[in-house]
């Protein structure tokens, strides 16, 4: 049984990892079919044991694994090991990406279709996929960051896929140095977790968890810090990169650059989760501090509310729904900070299939459009593409939260549960999430209605050849037609979790304790329970859902949107030269790239010459090493002109040294 | 009575005379050889006092070889003299200064 | 004498011996100068393969040692013998110098005798520098090596070869022989240039400091640290793609060895009261080298200056030590610097020789290091893309290659030492990804940058081959170093237990 | 009047070469340019066989003869050996490079072979006078070959200053001398030893001859503040002449330091070293300074000579066997060395082409890798880089001077070596780094001096490797 | 008594000469004066019983090597008029060191007598021959020496007549051995073939 559990997860991690490797290395003599087969056979294969390991778990009541594949290294006594921690959220995460992932890899075949680099996106994609597993299933901090920056490479690889556009290189160098910097903090909270607890490993670092609260550091002046503070603020800035949390969010929207199965697969369903479900991962330490909860908390609130507001203003299509990627990040941190981790990591599996079908949809329109993702240019696509609209319409609803959908049994739990939670800035965070829920509505009808309703605002023109452009911006050449069933098959298979699944499973993971021993939370901020009482099954939460303020609040903001977008079309321009100073903010994403362009870049490019022509050339080289160098010439010349070529010098010298000597001499 | 330091301090004026000679003149290098002669001989009555107050020969030995090779030396020097000449059509010292730095 | 075969005096003496053979078929038979050199080369490299074979792990004195007397009056010995701590490092020299050789094949037109020989002899030389446990055969050794270098760069080197070699030979020069007088001092006390007996013999603190600075003066210039480091990037930039190669992967690392060999074990107590320097020195060139790195707009000098800030890493972990040490008076958690350092002077031979290579390969199509002159070249080259991605990715430690260990460890040693100084070190996460991958958007991505780029050809089999054999370890250590860590383990750990004995 | 007849064989070797000396005088009157040779041939046989009977006389201890006027011992031994060797490479080497400039006369074999004997009777003097008549005779031979270039305006120039302040060094020497006898009542260095080590403090003439002694040998050597005359005449005089002048005399003179000194005041150690310490850090710095602003190769090589000097006084003022040891050996090894040196400018030259700019060597390594590599063997071994044998003489001396306790010493002279190294590298840049220009022809020359220079380049590098027999040889020669 | 005015007389005398050496204006007269210093100095050698040495000193110096000087001075004339150029500006630095030197020496040796004592003098009797003293010592004990001083001799011989003698090229000499070796064949008459003229402009 462990025996086979065992084998189990290695294939899981390796079938992507070997399918990705023979369709990258070899990519000359793989045949293009057979590098989309290669990797969903591979994918495929991890995605039906990833499941029969959920349901290991969940029915067939298998006990927690960790195991150990190999020795990585022993550096003075400490062990290095790659393992798998394997668990009942261990193994909701891989159903979830190995899902996700395998659908993206089937849609992918229809919207790759005519791209010159499809092998390098199969197997990138596949790639992916094995450094998400290992991040997921790593029972020790080494094999978790490893995963963490492997992940990272590859969206830096697949952001940057279309290398030629200048705009996708810079996205991708950006999105890495961002989460570097997210990373910087990570390190250090590791190395922390090794210096106070000995170990890296899981289960030793939570099993010397309490013996840290007492500890403290000093890292400036007087000021000492209790140690699990640090050490979670510190990890949480490496989730504050990946999970793209306010400030470190920039990267993220620039990261649509990359094809849009990446931006379903890697920048909406999986990767940016990394930061939520670490942090859940690690929810023995953090519970320790609860200045760090609280920091958590604040952070993603801010996010939830403020991006979503970004949100509202955008025209790209793929831009709306990477902000409102950004801002459910926000309310999954939000309900990690307020101790539901529960609810967090419900929220993410919900998000991780409505928000795939949403950039699936989108990116099925994207085809359609040619390439087109200006939504101004779009408009009453209904009738041509019905599956895709009504998809995008279950998408939508979920992401609403939207009673009985998906969505509104995670979402409506974390504002409940920040509601109910007693730390530190709960407060705002409540009003944050709560306006979130109208903002959200707002910028998705938003979308919804630019892109499917009113009138037609893009031309046809005729007799243009046809032909796969990356930035159509001209007209099409013929009516935009429903895509390929390659593409259909995924929304649709994505659009009835996004339905159904929290229906089925809320009690379950919120109340249920369903994680067990995963995730931790100390008694004392038992917000789930206090919710718990309060649950009276998914129907009856639904009902009470009629009597609380949040669907109003969404439903407002549907009808503004409707009022707006399709009843006064105009209106939007008016507020818009109206409130000008709110507009430019928006518009300019509260001018977090200026300034991070001046600053950060510039700065560290000013810093750099300057060192380099100041200290470098001209102190270092010019005075300490040319300088001496010429002045010993400069003496040279000096001292040369003492050998005057006359006799009499000479014998002066001579005569002057003898003096000399006898003077000493007898001086002495 | 004379005392061998009077000698002594003969030979030491005599060798500061011909230390202030070399230096001095800078135009005639024969004369530097004249005032190199007189430096030996400011050795050579050194040489001879000692070995009269001392009551050894083996000064004055020395000496005559001090003549000698004395003798010699001045013959090499000239000949030398005529050959610069030779090349330059003057012994100036002044003129000797090809070779410097 | 020695029973066994005397692998060591081989591997100083075989190639030695090859280069005057290639220097006599230049005259002859310039025609099979190539292939004699490599040759030897392989032959080289294949008999330093059972150093690694038939180590034995488990003990931390000489192995494969060879003892004969060597100058009587000076009770000189010809003693070789390596430990975990020199085994890897001559194993990187061996396979480093086929590299080059392969590298030179058909790029050198000019003196090609001469170059291989060049290469051939420095490898000699270096085997011996790595083998040496007699303090005067180190020395004579350590400082022979500056002539090949000297002609090597100055002969085959860019337009300013002559500042830059000049610069190059009197910097080293002026660091190692401060470090004779130290030796010599030494030899004057103890009586014999036995390195084991230099590192048993009791100083005192002044005579200590003393000899620290001396030897500090020799190895700061050599690993280089900061601000002893301007001499690389300009012998970078100057010297042709192998000469870079040899100097990035392996003289850099003598230095660093020597602080290993000689610096820490013979005046402890002088490293415990200056570790402060040499950590902040570290520090120093981690950050502010990497600063200036960025704005480099010449690779060779960019990649010059990552090797400066990647040393950084071996010298902080090395020194991270007595810090820790003098922090909790307790050894635990202090090899693991030491190891940290130890593993990124090998991945770092690898890496930086690999991204010479790299920008060797684009030198010898475009005739320019300028990045400017580049862009959009994975156009034309995607092979050659693959790889100078992956050892970008290297370069700024990515987990998975080899650069991420070194780095790893010594970060988490260093938060045993202090949490700023870990701050300080975690800086190159930023740091290397950014002139890292920078470099990469530049030369690589974009549009084809010009009609020079568009017609370059991707990397031929050879290049293919070379580049190839530098990711393989490159890859190999970075999922299991287990093996490295293992070999030196014992060695470390020797060490560590020695230099926290006070000598006073 | 009784008088034994002194013991000659002891002598035996100097008496040949006075003898061989005379008889090819005798024959080279007879002898027309065409065949020349011959004398070439006698002075090079003579010396081979004078070598043969040195080893042959050569016993274990020192030997004394002519009322102890003559001391045969082991030091004296060696330095001879060695001073023929360089002799017998002089004129190896400068046999084309006189013919192509009609030098070719039996003068100059004659000459060099009477200076071998004065540096033979200098080696071996243990005696005032001797030590006077030998210095005197080497001289007299050494202003007399560096004019013997008539013609050249530069050559007789630097004769006439050489002449002069050789002059004036010796008459200071004699002075010194005349002292020195006033004070002690002996001219025997035996009897000198004794008297100032019986005697209980230094008595204030001793202190004070010591001043002019000190400055009569300093100049033999070339020491700083009595140097002026060695780059002049080092630039000055034909090549071969400066080859000799720059390599040979340096024993002898190193000689005369052991003599005058140590055997003879080496009671005064304390009041002469601290002189010498002056001499050779001063002789250092302005060796190595100076140097770096010469364009003419043979004035660099004569201001390299001073800094190495500075060295060889290094490790006489340590003052102990260990320390003259390794002057012995420094002194021999940069012999060795300068002969290599100088050779190489002769090998260079051609007729009307003197090669003695540093620029004429550019692109050598274009033009015959071989010798750019002796070249670089003899620049790199002066600058003290191993594994070529300057380095192991810089390392004996510093290990003599830190023996002493005089560290810092050492630190100040491995400063001035960085110096120094500088424009040694910078020969070889041009040799190798440079590119040859148009029209340069390949090194032609005689077999002869083409395989004796390699060997002198070889041995450069060979004594490196294996220094141990050679030090084993200093060490041995110089016990007390 | 009356050596002590001997002594005074003559040192003054030598001083003077020597002073004369360097200062006047004429090697000539230098030259003289050099003479005079050493006629007056082989008088004081006398009274320190140095006879030989005092007559070698006038026959060999006086007469050969002074004769050479001077017999060189008026070989090369120098232009008197020049000479004295630039000696008053020399002259306090010369003056100086002379002075400091002198002092030194006369501080040793007067003041200080050398730091030694030297016993009395043995006077010697009627029959004692300096000479004979000498030349029994020279040619037994100093055999040596003596021989080396001749090798010097011949070294000066040599080096003289290498250096200086030459033949002028204006002088015609008889070379017999060159008109003996003469052959018509080789070095009279030269035999020179040329190719019959082609008639220019042929049949015309």
């Amino acid at each position: 049984m462990d025996q086979n559990l065992q084998t189990i997860f290695l294939i899981i991690v390796l079938a992507p990892l070997a399918a990705a490797a023979v369709v990258g290395l070899l990519m000359r003599f793989v045949p293009r079919a057979a590098s989309h087969w290669l990797t969903i056979v591979g994918v495929g294969i991890s995605c039906v044991l990833s499941l029969y390991v959920l349901w290991q778990m969940t029915f067939a009541g298998a006990g927690t694994e960790n195991v150990t594949v190999y020795t990585w290294g022993i550096a003075d006594g400490v062990h290095f090991q790659v393992g798998f921690l394997v668990d009942r959220l261990t193994a909701l995460m891989i159903s979830v990406v190995t899902f996700v992932s395998l659908m993206v890899h089937i849609y992918t075949i229809g919207y790759m279709h005519d791209d010159p680099g499809y092998k390098r996106f199969f197997s990138y994609i596949s790639l992916f996929t094995f450094s998400m597993l290992m991040l997921v299933m790593s029972n020790n901090f080494l094999q978790l960051f490893f995963g963490w920056e492997a992940v990272g490479l590859v969206s830096y690889l697949l952001i940057g896929f279309w290398y030629t556009r200048p705009t996708a290189i810079y996205a991708n160098l950006k999105a890495f140095l961002v989460n570097r910097v997210g990373d910087f903090g990570f390190l250090l909270g590791i190395a922390l977790v090794l210096t106070y607890t000995g170990s890296l490993d899981y289960a030793d670092v939570f099993a010397k968890a309490p013996a840290l609260s007492g500890q403290t550091i000093q890292l400036f002046g007087a000021h000492v810090w209790a140690v699990p503070t640090v050490i979670c603020i510190l990890l949480f800035v490496g989730a504050m990169g990946k999970s793209a949390q306010v400030p470190l969010h920039v990267w993220l929207p620039d990261s649509m650059e990359g094809p849009t199965p990446i931006s379903a697969l890697i920048h909406a369903a999986t990767m940016v989760t990394a930061g939520i479900f670490m942090v859940a991962r690690m929810s023995p330490l953090f519970e320790l501090s609860n200045t760090a909860l609280s920091v958590v908390m604040v952070i993603g609130a801010i996010t939830a509310f403020f991006m979503g507001l970004v949100g509202v203003v955008q025209n790209d299509i793929k831009r709306v729904i990477a902000y409102s990627t950004l801002s459910q990040l926000g309310y999954m941190t939000t309900a990690l900070g307020a101790s539901a981790y529960a609810a967090g990591i419900f929220h993410l599996m919900t998000h991780a299939f409505f928000k795939a079908l949403l950039f699936l949809a989108a990116g099925s329109v994207i085809i359609a459009m040619h390439h087109e993702q200006d939504m101004r240019k779009m408009g009453g696509l209904r009738k041509y593409m019905p599956i895709t609209y009504w998809t995008f319409v279950v998408g939508s609803l979920a992401l609403i939260a939207f009673p009985g959908f998906s969505g509104f049994f995670s979402k409506d739990t974390i504002i409940d549960a920040v509601h109910e939670s007693q730390r530190a800035g709960s407060g705002f965070a409540y009003w944050c999430v709560l306006l979130g829920a109208f903002v959200t509505a707002l910028y998705t009808f938003r979308a919804l209605f630019m892109t499917f309703h009113g009138k037609e605002r893009f031309t046809i023109e005729a007799g243009h050849g046809h032909g796969h452009d990356d930035h159509g911006h001209h007209g099409l050449t013929h009516p935009p037609k429903e895509s390929p069933w390659v593409v259909t098959l995924p929304l649709v298979m994505l659009a009835i979790p996004s339905v159904v699944i929290g229906w089925i499973t809320c009690k379950a993971v919120l109340y249920g304790g369903y994680f067990g021993s995963a995730i931790y939370v100390s008694p004392s901020h038992h917000v789930m329970e206090k919710l718990g009482e309060e649950f009276h099954g998914s129907g009856a939460m639904v009902l009470a859902s009629l009597t609380s303020p949040t669907l109003y609040i969404a439903l407002a903001g549907v009808l503004v949107a409707w009022f707006c977008y399709i009843k006064r079309p105009e209106l939007p321009g008016a507020i818009a030269q109206r409130s000008k100073f709110l507009y430019r903010m928006l518009a300019n994403k509260f001018y977090f790239d200026e300034i991070n362009a001046f600053f950060v870049a510039g700065g560290a490019r000013a810093l750099g010459t300057a060192l380099w022509k100041g200290g470098d050339t001209a102190i270092i080289d010019g005075v300490l090493v040319d300088g001496s160098a010429r002045s010993v010439r400069w003496f040279a010349g000096i001292l040369r002109r003492y050998q005057s070529g006359y006799l009499y010098h000479y014998a002066f010298t001579m005569i002057i040294g003898l003096c000399a000597l006898l003077g000493w001499l007898l001086l002495k | 009575m004379i005392s061998l330091f009077d000698f002594l301090a003969l030979s030491g004026a005599l060798f500061a005379i011909s230390v202030a000679g070399i230096f001095l003149n800078r135009k005639n290098v024969i004369l530097l050889l004249m005032c190199i002669e007189l430096m030996l001989l400011a050795v050579n009555f050194n040489f001879i006092a000692f070995s009269h107050y001392l009551n050894d020969l083996a000064g004055q030995v020395f000496v005559f070889f001090i003549l000698t090779v004395a003798a010699a030396e001045a013959a090499i020097g000239l000949a030398i003299v005529v050959v610069v000449f030779r090349n330059r059509q003057s012994i100036n010292v002044e003129e000797l200064d090809t070779m410097k730095g | 004498m020695t029973a066994h075969f005397p692998i060591l005096s081989v591997l100083l003496w075989l190639p030695i011996v090859g280069g005057l053979v290639v220097l006599a078929a230049g005259r002859v038979a310039p025609t099979s100068v190539r292939w004699l050199a490599l040759l030897f080369s392989l032959v080289t490299f294949a008999v330093s393969l059972p150093l690694w074979t038939q180590f034995d792990t488990s003990t931390a004195s000489m192995q494969f040692v060879e003892n004969i007397p060597w100058i009587s009056t000076f009770n000189v010995h010809y003693a070789l013998g390596v430990d975990g701590i020199a085994m890897p490092l001559i194993l990187l020299t061996t396979f480093m110098t086929v590299l080059v050789v392969i590298a030179g094949w058909e790029v050198i037109q000019y003196k090609l005798a001469q170059y291989m020989a060049a290469f051939l002899i420095m490898e000699g030389l270096m085997d011996g520098v790595f083998s040496a446990t007699d303090g005067l055969l180190f020395y004579v050794l350590w400082e022979a090596m500056l002539i090949p270098m000297f002609i090597i760069i100055g002969v085959w080197g860019g337009p300013r070869r002559v500042y830059a070699t000049i610069k190059f030979f009197l910097y080293t020069f002026l660091g190692s022989v401060f470090m004779l007088v130290a030796i010599i001092y030494m030899y004057v006390q103890s009586g014999s240039f036995d390195i084991q007996t230099f590192q048993q013999m009791p100083l005192g603190m002044t005579a200590q400091i003393l000899i620290f600075v001396a030897f500090l003066l020799a190895f700061a210039v050599k690993v280089p640290m900061w601000p002893v480091h301007t001499w690389l990037p300009d012998a970078h930039v100057e010297a042709p793609t192998g000469g870079s190669v040899i100097l990035a992967a392996i003289l850099l690392k003598m230095g660093a060895y020597g602080f290993l060999r000689f610096s820490m074990p013979i005046a402890p107590d002088a490293s415990q009261s200056l570790t402060w320097l040499i950590v902040a020195l570290s520090l120093i060139a981690i950050i502010y080298i990497g600063f200036v790195a960025i704005v480099q707009a010449d690779m060779k000098k960019l990649v010059a200056y990552s090797s400066v800030a990647h040393m950084g890493f071996v010298t902080l972990g090395f020194f991270l030590l007595f810090m820790i040490f003098g922090k909790t008076a307790s050894v635990s958690g202090t090899a693991m610097g030491v190891e940290g350092g130890m593993i990124q002077m090998i991945s770092h031979g690898f890496i930086s020789g690999a991204m010479f290579l790299c920008v060797g390969v684009l030198y010898d199509r475009l005739h320019t290091r300028e990045i400017k002159a580049y862009g959009g070249v994975i156009n034309m080259m995607p092979a050659f893309a693959f790889f100078f991605v992956l050892f970008a990715m290297a370069n700024c430690g990515l987990p998975g290659t080899s650069g991420f260990v070194g780095e790893w460890l010594v970060i988490l040693t260093a938060m045993k030492a202090n949490f700023w100084i870990a701050f300080g070190a975690a800086f190159t996460l930023f740091l290397g990804a950014a002139y890292s991958l920078w470099l990469v958007k530049r030369v690589l991505y974009g549009p084809v940058g010009n009609d020079h780029v568009a017609d370059m050809k991707d990397i031929s089999k050879r290049e293919f081959l070379i580049l190839g054999l530098c990711a393989i370890p490159v890859i190999v250590f970075g999922i299991w170093p287990a093996p490295l860590l293992d070999v030196m383990h014992a060695s470390v750990m020797n060490l560590v237990h020695h230099v926290v004995q006070s000598k006073l | 009047m009784n008088f034994t007849l002194p013991a000659f064989t002891p002598a035996v070797p100097e008496m040949f070469v006075l003898g061989m000396s005379c008889f090819i005088l005798l024959v080279d009157v007879f002898l027309n340019d065409r065949n020349r040779a011959v004398t070439w041939w006698l002075s090079l046989a003579t010396i081979a066989a004078t070598a043969w009977l040195t080893v042959a006389v050569a016993q274990g201890g020192g030997l004394l003869t002519f009322d102890n006027m003559f001391v045969n011992d082991r030091m004296g031994n060696v330095l001879k050996l060695f001073t023929y060797l360089t002799v017998a490479l002089v004129f190896l080497y400068s046999r084309d490079y006189l013919a192509e400039r009609n030098l070719f006369k039996g003068e100059f074999y004659v000459l060099g072979l009477f200076g071998m004997l004065g540096m033979m009777v200098m080696i071996s003097a243990h005696n005032f006078l001797t030590i006077y008549l030998g210095l005197e005779l080497l001289s007299l031979s050494l202003y007399a070959m560096i004019a013997l270039d008539r013609d050249s305006g530069v050559a007789s120039e630097s004769a006439m200053k050489y002449f002069v302040l050789g002059a004036i060094a010796s008459g200071t020497l004699l002075y010194g001398m005349s002292i020195l006898y006033g004070a002690t009542g002996t001219l025997d260095i035996t009897k000198l030893g004794v008297h100032i080590a019986e005697s209980p403090a230094a008595s204030i003439g001793l202190i004070f001859s010591l001043g002019f002694v000190i400055v009569g040998l300093c100049f033999k050597l070339g020491a700083v503040p009595f140097h002026m005359w060695l780059p002049d005449v080092y630039e000055g005089a034909s090549t071969p002449v400066t080859l000799y002048v720059g390599s040979a005399p340096k024993l002898a003179a190193f000689a005369l330091f052991m003599r005058l000194l140590v055997e003879g005041l080496g009671g005064l150690h304390d009041e002469w070293r601290t002189m010498l310490i002056v001499i050779s850090v001063l002789s250092m710095a302005i060796g190595s300074v100076v140097a770096i602003a010469q364009t003419n190769l043979k004035r660099m090589l004569a201001y390299s000579t001073i800094s190495h000097v500075g060295f060889i006084l290094l490790g006489i003022l340590a003052g102990t066997a260990a320390g003259y040891q390794s002057a012995m050996f420094y002194t021999v090894t940069y012999v060795i060395m300068a002969a290599a040196g100088f050779g190489m400018i002769i090998l260079l030259a051609r007729k009307g082409f003197e090669s003695d700019r540093i620029d004429d060597f550019k692109g050598l390594n274009e033009r015959s890798p071989w010798f750019a590599a002796v070249m670089l063997a003899v620049m790199f071994g002066m600058a003290g880089v191993p594994p070529f044998v300057g380095f192991f003489a810089k390392l004996y001396v510093l290990r003599a001077v830190i023996d002493a306790g005089m560290t810092w010493l050492a630190v100040v002279a491995v400063f001035f070596s960085i110096i120094s190294a500088y424009y040694y590298i910078r020969v070889v840049k041009i040799m190798y780094f440079d590119r040859a220009p148009e029209g340069a022809r390949p090194v032609e020359s005689g077999l002869d001096l083409r395989w004796v220079l390699s060997g002198n380049g070889l041995a450069i590098l060979l004594l490196g490797v294996l220094p141990g027999p050679l030090m084993a040889l200093c060490a041995r020669a110089i016990t007390f | 008594m009356v050596q002590q005015v001997i002594f005074i007389v003559l040192a003054a005398v030598l001083i003077g000469a020597a002073l004369g050496v360097i200062t006047s204006r004429n090697p000539v007269y230098s030259a003289l004066y050099l003479v005079l210093a050493f006629i007056t100095s082989s008088g004081l050698w006398l009274l320190l019983e140095a006879e030989f040495l005092g007559i070698v000193l006038v026959l060999v110096y006086v007469g050969a090597v002074m004769v050479l000087f001077l017999f060189v001075v008026m070989m090369l004339d120098i232009n008197t008029a020049t000479m004295r150029q630039g000696f008053a500006r020399y002259a306090p630095v010369g003056v100086l060191v002379a002075l400091i030197m002198a002092a030194e020496i006369g501080y040793v040796m007067w003041s200080k007598n050398l730091g030694v004592t030297f016993g009395t003098v043995q006077a010697h009797g009627a029959d004692y021959s300096n000479t004979r003293e000498l030349g029994n010592i020279i040619y037994t004990n100093y055999a040596y020496p003596f021989e080396l001083a001749a090798v010097i001799l011949l070294v000066g011989i040599v080096a003289a007549i290498a250096l200086t003698m030459r033949r002028r090229p204006g002088t015609r000499h008889q070379d017999p051995a060159k008109q003996v070796q003469v052959s018509a064949k080789r070095n009279r008459i030269r035999i020179v073939k040329m190719p019959s003229e082609k008639r220019a402009g042929g049949q015309s």
